[in-house]
């Protein structure tokens, strides 16, 4: 079991803010064409994925990153603090 | 000095006190010859903009922001750094959030004070969404943001 | 918004409280988005300074600052610029100066507050003397306050 | 009839902090030739123009600047404030 959390346009476009997944993902693109493959609204959030940023237990990483060991997945697009 | 910086995070939905916060910095600076604080304001870009919400990833943005800290107390000679950052409902005009720095000397201070306001506006998980008359919006990151960490 | 840029400046020999000023420098910004604060402080290097003294010409003083400030203005988009610089007899800890910069993206805030330290350093008459336990001294020019000015 | 003034360590040299000259100097330059001729504390004030700055009616100038219409001279080291 893995949390996957989203924030700003990609948990409205899911919406919800977080869920707890069963996969037997190996990567984060893996779990990216997982979660595409269920349901149109998950196909719209993660259609573009240039678009998005990625964070394994709150550390940023790529999309070619392994799964393995992780806890806490997170989507969402580029930060806009500051 | 950069291992002994004083370094201040805080991420809130409450309002803060610039004068106050500077005025609370200076102390904190111990022999610094120099500070520098930088303070960001809604802007209100005429009746456009209702509010703004800003959306953070709890347990993440503190270690971030911790991180980016540590970062310019190991490029710089800093004795201080304070960080805050609002998350929440915000209305024009107000702060959003202020970054300080101390230093013995001016350009370690300013260097260090823009390289944390770089680093926070792309590297730290916050989203900003602008209400306005004609509905809401999530603010795009800007190219100029991603390419302003070039410099460092 | 260069021609309209409030500009105010103050020489004085009294202290004045950065958190108080910096505050009070907010409403002044208008609808500015980012505002850059610089405070200058004496430094007590480890007991060798007991006093500092600056002395300054009155009269050019005032109007230097405010060509430098209003050089500024001109270079940079901004809704207001304050500096206060002292003269006098001060001890380390004591605030020497500040200036406060507020424009409505923050690279223009946080540059010409760098412009106006280099300017000022430099190109407003103001002499620093040191007073420590071996006697008195005036401060040196630094080249590198001199090679500063060819930035911008 | 000029106003010539003095800062920081040029004043202590010289030991006043301003004085009322009448001279003939064309320029700022010719001044300064006038004013080391006349005693050992000019001379030492004076010995190095190049670790001088000058003001002419409180805007800085070069030493080969004319006196003409001026009315206030001072005389300083660089400046060191900020």
């Amino acid at each position: 079991m893995i949390e996957v959390l989203y924030f700003a346009w990609v948990r409205e476009r899911i919406g919800l803010p977080r869920e707890s997944i069963e996969t037997g993902a190996a990567t984060v693109a893996d779990l990216v064409a997982e979660l595409r493959g269920r349901e149109a609204r998950y196909a719209a959030a993660f259609a573009d994925t240039a678009a998005l940023r990625v964070a394994l237990d709150q550390e940023l990483a790529d999309f070619s990153a392994p799964l393995a060991g992780v806890r806490e997945v997170a989507f969402f697009p580029p930060m806009t603090g500051g | 000095m950069a291992a002994t910086a004083a370094v201040r995070v805080r991420v809130q939905a409450a309002p803060f006190d610039y004068g106050a916060e500077c005025g609370g910095f200076v102390p904190a600076s111990g022999a610094s010859g120099a500070v520098v604080s930088f303070l960001g304001i809604v802007r209100g870009a005429a009746g456009r903009l209702a509010r703004m919400e800003i959306e953070h990833y709890p347990g993440m943005t503190e270690k971030a922001i911790a991180a980016i800290a540590g970062e310019a107390a190991r490029r710089w000679s800093l004795d201080a750094v304070l960080v805050i950052h609002r998350h929440g409902a915000l209305v024009p005009g107000e702060p959003i959030m202020m970054v300080a720095t101390a230093a013995p000397h001016r350009a370690a201070a300013f260097e260090a004070a823009e390289f944390l306001m770089d680093y926070l506006k792309s590297r730290a998980p916050f989203w900003k969404k602008e209400i306005g008359p004609d509905g809401a919006e999530w603010v795009a990151a800007a190219e100029r943001d991603e390419a302003a960490l070039g410099r460092w």
